[in-house]
């Protein structure tokens, strides 16, 4: 068994995934975690700790966010740490919550993820240009768009992939997302339409990239002894893994996610999982850009190197296809709160092993799921496995 | 530990840079209405929590004790006792002060919290001192904590 | 039970500035220091590295970036928290108690001197739309603090001014001190009163500096160490963000976390069962303020104490025996670990001239600084 | 649970809402300036571009020649032994083709950055830089080798920038 104590998820809350949202990021964070609150019947005095996500402090516009966003979270007079991973730091932050309470530290814990992009104006973009080295980076005019157009690059160089099997997974997760009641971007769209869209940073074009959001998410998690008392289909957390590449991304080969591949091995060991394309009903994986779903999959060992856009050619990751890929519209759909949209995908795993997610709810009978989220400089995965 | 040093201080290279942006913050859902409330109304408002009965100032959409949504709002008047207090002498790059500022916190009357400003036409402070909000006029208001210019003792 | 030890530790620092070296070769020292203190090689023996640090306080927008080369985590588990050093501890605590992680390295620094405008970027945590449009220099909000707990305590400046005198004494006999001086009380009294009653020497001074700690399971510490110092419990809490709503005579959020590292140690009676304390000392009255709150002595007593000699390296119940931030500098988010390493190495009998003699049991704490109300509070001992 | 909730929260806005002014804010700007210290490993590499050199460090256990460099080998951990110069040439490791600038505007020329293995450094050891010299962009192709173009020496001043651009080598044969 994993841990002193299994870890369950029994609730999950998200607010709207939007460009501006009025809220600030502490009535942001209020939202989602009443919700997740009380869709789990529980009440914050129930909450024994709270672990709050977000990425950089450059979006929202303070300085120590965490401590600044804390009583939104739900962290009055609480045990409270944030954890920060980039852009992994949606996926991380259920993990951090996992050993608060998988060390019998505490019962409970409350895992709160908020972003408030629109701040940074006129463009979040900006707060991007700092991610870099100051002295061998930053002077070049560094752009966000730019490495990832460079990964990209170098993935479809060396498994010789075409664009045209690249957009398929926009045109898939902006379709999945119209069912999504928190979606910012769902759309019918055409491979063409992305193939004709602006051309930011080749090989990315507008239609390849997802926008940047507001808005937060919250999953409430319990020890087992608490998990089965106040509901009766807990999700429970049976594996954790993350992982971060060496500072010098431009040292690493970017045509495979070495990092998320370590993680995942990590998560697996500890959930007991051995052939993960066998043993996984649906994946959840990080998917700013339509590439790196594809990159993804193939780092979360759910197919072969390079094999990810066949799969996709193929439909096996449609809701209805042998392995759904990203059944709640990604953030290529559903927007890019950065930390909130990786906890959205972990609540999408838990609504989907309950049987709650609506429209978007996958046939068959799943059992298992994995989320995953991809941060710092192309360094970062972190993962979660988790079972009905 | 590396196995060369810098031992000539010239050689130490140093890079300037910063993490400058410009930041425009929506009041939120409380905010908007506390800071219309100022400058519209001239009114202090509080949020009265039902289930702590408490009322917050400034105030909240929600509770932060309980987590209740407050949707209940009060006036709790324009006249404050000080809390506490400083006579702050140097600004923020160091610099001394022209002429030193006094904060405080002034709370009202059966309300929780109160608000940070600045006490004005007096050099004297202490706690326990009846205070009231200075606000500017109307016209120059922009909804915004210095809507409130100052609080100017009572005694 | 799986039980925690803190099995080796390096610091590098603290000094006002470190020209020298990067940030991340600052690290890199550290870090040697302890793989080698503890006998591992973070290639192979580390299961999860932790670091602790805040975007601005750096200079980087997603800092985690540039952590793991110089920690030996590059393809490894490592995250950062954001925050001081001894949430690092207390994640490590956790990690290695779920019984699926033998070691766990936690990391932090400061390099202060690379920050031009520190005091801006601390006036930039403020709530943007309640407090920062007033502007001024943050630091009013500890002067307000100050007058409120000598108003309700009637602890008195002198009281406060000891503080000052006592730890930069103590700092003189520490190597990882940068503001060690014979400080009199009249200059410190004398000293600027730049935020009523708050004065200039009262105030630390930020310092550079890394430290790098491991921790291990039980089993883990029995093959590296003759010498494991136990984390016995650590406890934390955020007492709230709004200035407007929290306690500004009592550190609430030091007396939650006291409360909760006391009783999971089973500690009743912490001025009795705990030899030494860490505290933070960011502010002279914070000493105080602290004590008081960490239930070492009643709400009133901790000046009288100070005024006394009790808390002096030679009385009943020395505080800040390394010198305390006042005397050491201020490490940013690594405050928390200048405390922490200050209780090792007094607990392994390694802390030179500054030794307390006979101690068992120490205890670490640390508060964010302005404008937080965030507290740790460590429980070590060399008993297991 | 999703599926029964009917309002997710969230005020929705328009970016023109803030423009306008319809939505009440609060402006600022921090001021937050860093002065890095460039370290042991940097500082060295900065004079060296000033001297038209790029400099690497190796770690003689691994073997690796490293560039950019730096003090500590991260495969070994342990401190890196010696430096090297490494040729002002390379190949083309992959590259993307802007038409942004970093805040988002469109630029008229579009910008080639790529990442550049150099000659003389491990496999794959890349930097990052501009690629100058190219009529079309469509030229630009995987593996192609080129050469960085320098500012002229007494307009050096110790940066990443002393490089203006790696242009395409024209492949001469033996």
């Amino acid at each position: 068994m994993l841990g002193k104590k299994r870890v369950a998820i029994v609730g999950a809350g998200l607010t709207l995934f939007r460009r501006n949202l009025k809220e600030t990021g502490k009535e942001l964070s209020y939202e989602a975690a009443k919700m997740a609150l009380d869709s789990a019947g529980l009440e914050l005095r129930d909450m024994q700790s709270v672990v709050m996500g977000s990425a950089p402090d450059a979006f929202d516009g303070v300085h120590m966010k965490g401590e600044y966003l804390a009583d939104g979270a739900g962290a009055y007079h609480k045990p409270y740490t944030r954890v920060f991973v980039g852009g992994g730091t949606g996926v991380f932050t259920p993990l951090a919550g996992w050993w608060h309470v998988a060390s019998g530290q505490f019962d409970t814990c409350l895992v709160m993820c908020e972003e408030k992009m629109s701040s940074c104006y006129p463009h979040p973009q900006y707060a991007f240009t700092t991610i870099f080295d100051p002295i061998l980076e930053r002077p070049i005019g560094m752009n966000l768009v730019w490495i990832f157009a460079l990964e990209m690059h170098r993935y479809m160089h060396k498994h010789n992939v075409k664009k045209e099997q690249i957009a398929l997974v926009s045109v898939k997760n902006k379709r999945n997302a119209l069912d999504h009641p928190c979606a910012q971007l769902g759309a019918k769209i055409t491979v063409e339409d992305v193939l004709n869209s602006e051309i930011m940073c080749w090989p990315v074009q507008r239609l390849d990239i997802s926008p940047t959001s507001d808005g937060a998410a919250a999953v409430v998690l319990a020890s087992e002894d608490v998990a089965k008392e106040v509901t009766d289909n807990p999700v429970w957390i049976d594996g954790v893994g993350w992982c971060i590449d060496s500072t010098h991304w431009t040292n690493r080969d970017l045509y495979y996610p070495d990092y998320v591949e370590c993680a995942a091995r990590m998560a697996y060991k500890m959930a007991g999982i051995k052939n993960p394309p066998k043993e996984i009903d649906m994946a959840e994986p990080y998917d700013p850009f339509d590439y790196k779903e594809l990159h993804h999959m193939e780092g979360l060992l759910l197919c072969k190197k390079g094999e990810a856009p066949k799969l996709t050619a193929e439909g096996v990751t449609q809701r209805n296809g042998d392995l759904p890929i990203c059944p709640s519209g990604g953030l290529l759909g559903c927007g890019n709160p950065i930390a909130a949209a990786g906890l959205m995908k972990v609540s999408e795993i838990f609504w989907q092993l309950r049987g709650e997610a609506g429209k978007r709810q996958i046939p068959g009978d799943p059992r298992t799921g994995v989320a995953q989220a991809w941060g710092d400089l192309m360094q970062y995965g972190s993962v979660i496995v988790l079972r009905r | 530990m590396s196995l060369e040093k810098i031992t000539n201080p010239l050689s130490a290279r140093h890079w300037m840079g910063d993490m400058e942006a410009d930041y425009v913050y929506t009041l939120g859902v409380a905010g908007e209405r506390f800071f219309k409330e100022i400058k519209e109304n001239g009114r202090i408002m509080g949020a009265k929590c039902p289930l702590c009965n408490i009322v917050f100032v400034p105030p909240r959409m929600y509770c932060e004790k309980c987590f209740e949504k407050l949707e209940e709002w009060v006036d709790v008047g324009r006249k404050g006792v000080i809390h506490t207090f400083t006579i702050a002498t140097i600004d923020v790059d160091g610099s001394k002060l022209k002429k030193p500022v006094i904060f405080a916190l002034i709370k009202f009357e059966g309300a929780h919290g109160g608000l940070i400003h600045k006490i004005g036409k007096t050099d004297k402070a202490r706690i326990g001192m009846k205070v009231e909000a200075i606000l500017r006029p109307p016209k120059e208001r922009k909804a915004s904590i210095n809507d409130i210019e100052y609080f100017k003792p009572l005694e | 039970m799986i039980e925690v030890a803190i099995v080796g530790v390096g610091c590098v620092g603290f000094r006002p500035i470190t020209p020298e070296l990067s940030f991340k070769e600052l690290m890199f020292e550290a870090a040697v220091k302890a793989y080698e203190d503890a006998g591992i090689n973070p290639r192979k023996d580390v299961d999860v590295f932790v670091t602790c640090a805040e975007d601005y306080l750096e200079g980087f927008s997603i800092f985690d970036e540039f952590v793991p080369d110089q920690l030996g985590a590059a393809l490894r588990h490592l995250f950062t928290v954001s925050g001081d050093g001894m949430l690092g501890l207390a994640t490590a605590y956790m990690l290695i108690k779920t019984g699926q992680f033998d070691t766990v390295v936690v990391e932090a620094h400061s390099k202060a001197s690379d920050i031009l405008t520190y005091m801006d970027i601390v006036a930039f945590g403020l709530d943007p739309i309640f407090n920062r449009p007033l502007g001024g220099h943050p630091y009013y909000i500890a002067g307000m603090e100050m007058q409120r707990y000598l108003h309700d305590t009637c602890t008195t400046v002198e009281q406060c001014a000891q503080v000052v005198v006592k730890n930069k004494k103590n700092a003189l006999r520490n190597p990882y001190a940068a503001y060690g001086s014979n400080v009199t009380l009249d200059q410190v009294l004398c000293s600027d009163t730049c935020f009523h009653p708050l004065k200039q020497l009262e105030i630390s001074t930020p310092a550079d500096g890394c430290v790098v700690m491991v921790l291990t399971s039980e089993n883990a510490a029995q093959k590296l160490t003759n010498n494991p110092v136990w984390v016995k419990s650590v406890g934390g809490c955020t007492e709230t963000p709004n200035l407007e709503t929290r306690d500004w005579t009592k550190a609430m959020y030091t007396r939650l976390a006291a409360e909760m590292a006391y009783k999971n140690a089973k500690i009743r009676n912490p001025w009795k069962e705990v030899d030494f304390a860490e505290v933070h000392d960011f502010f002279a009255y914070k000493e105080l303020q602290h004590m008081e709150s960490l239930k070492l002595c009643d709400y009133g007593e901790a000046g009288k104490l100070t005024e006394d000699g009790i808390t002096a390296p030679n009385g009943e119940f020395p505080v800040n025996p390394s010198g305390g931030l006042l005397g050491t500098g201020y490490g940013l988010e690594a405050s928390g670990m200048q405390k922490l390493l200050e209780t090792v190495l007094q607990l392994r009998g390694e802390a030179g001239a500054r030794q307390i003699a006979n101690a068992e049991v120490g205890l670490a704490h640390t508060w964010r600084g302005i404008p937080t109300a965030t507290g740790v509070v460590a429980i070590l001992s060399n008993v297991k | 649970m999703s599926a029964k909730i009917k309002n997710y929260s969230g005020e929705v806005l328009e970016t023109k809402d803030i423009k306008d002014g319809k939505v009440l804010t609060e402006k600022f700007r921090p001021k937050a300036k860093f002065a890095w210290s460039a370290g042991i490993a940097i500082s060295r590499f900065l004079d060296e571009l000033k001297n038209g050199n790029i400099i690497a460090t190796t770690c003689s256990k691994c073997g690796r020649v490293m560039v950019p460099p730096r003090i500590y080998c991260e495969k070994c951990y342990g401190p890196t032994d010696g430096w090297t110069y490494v040729k002002d040439t390379g190949a083309i490791n992959t590259y993307s083709v802007s038409f942004l600038a970093a805040d988002a505007t469109r630029l008229k020329e579009p910008i080639i950055v790529a990442i550049i293995n150099l000659d003389g450094a491990s496999e794959g050891m890349g930097i990052i830089h501009r690629i100058g010299e190219v009529e079309n962009w469509k030229e630009v192709k995987f593996g192609m080798k080129v050469k960085a173009v320098w500012k002229p020496s007494q307009q050096r001043t110790g940066a990443i920038t002393d490089i203006k651009y790696f242009k395409p080598l024209k492949e001469e044969k033996p």
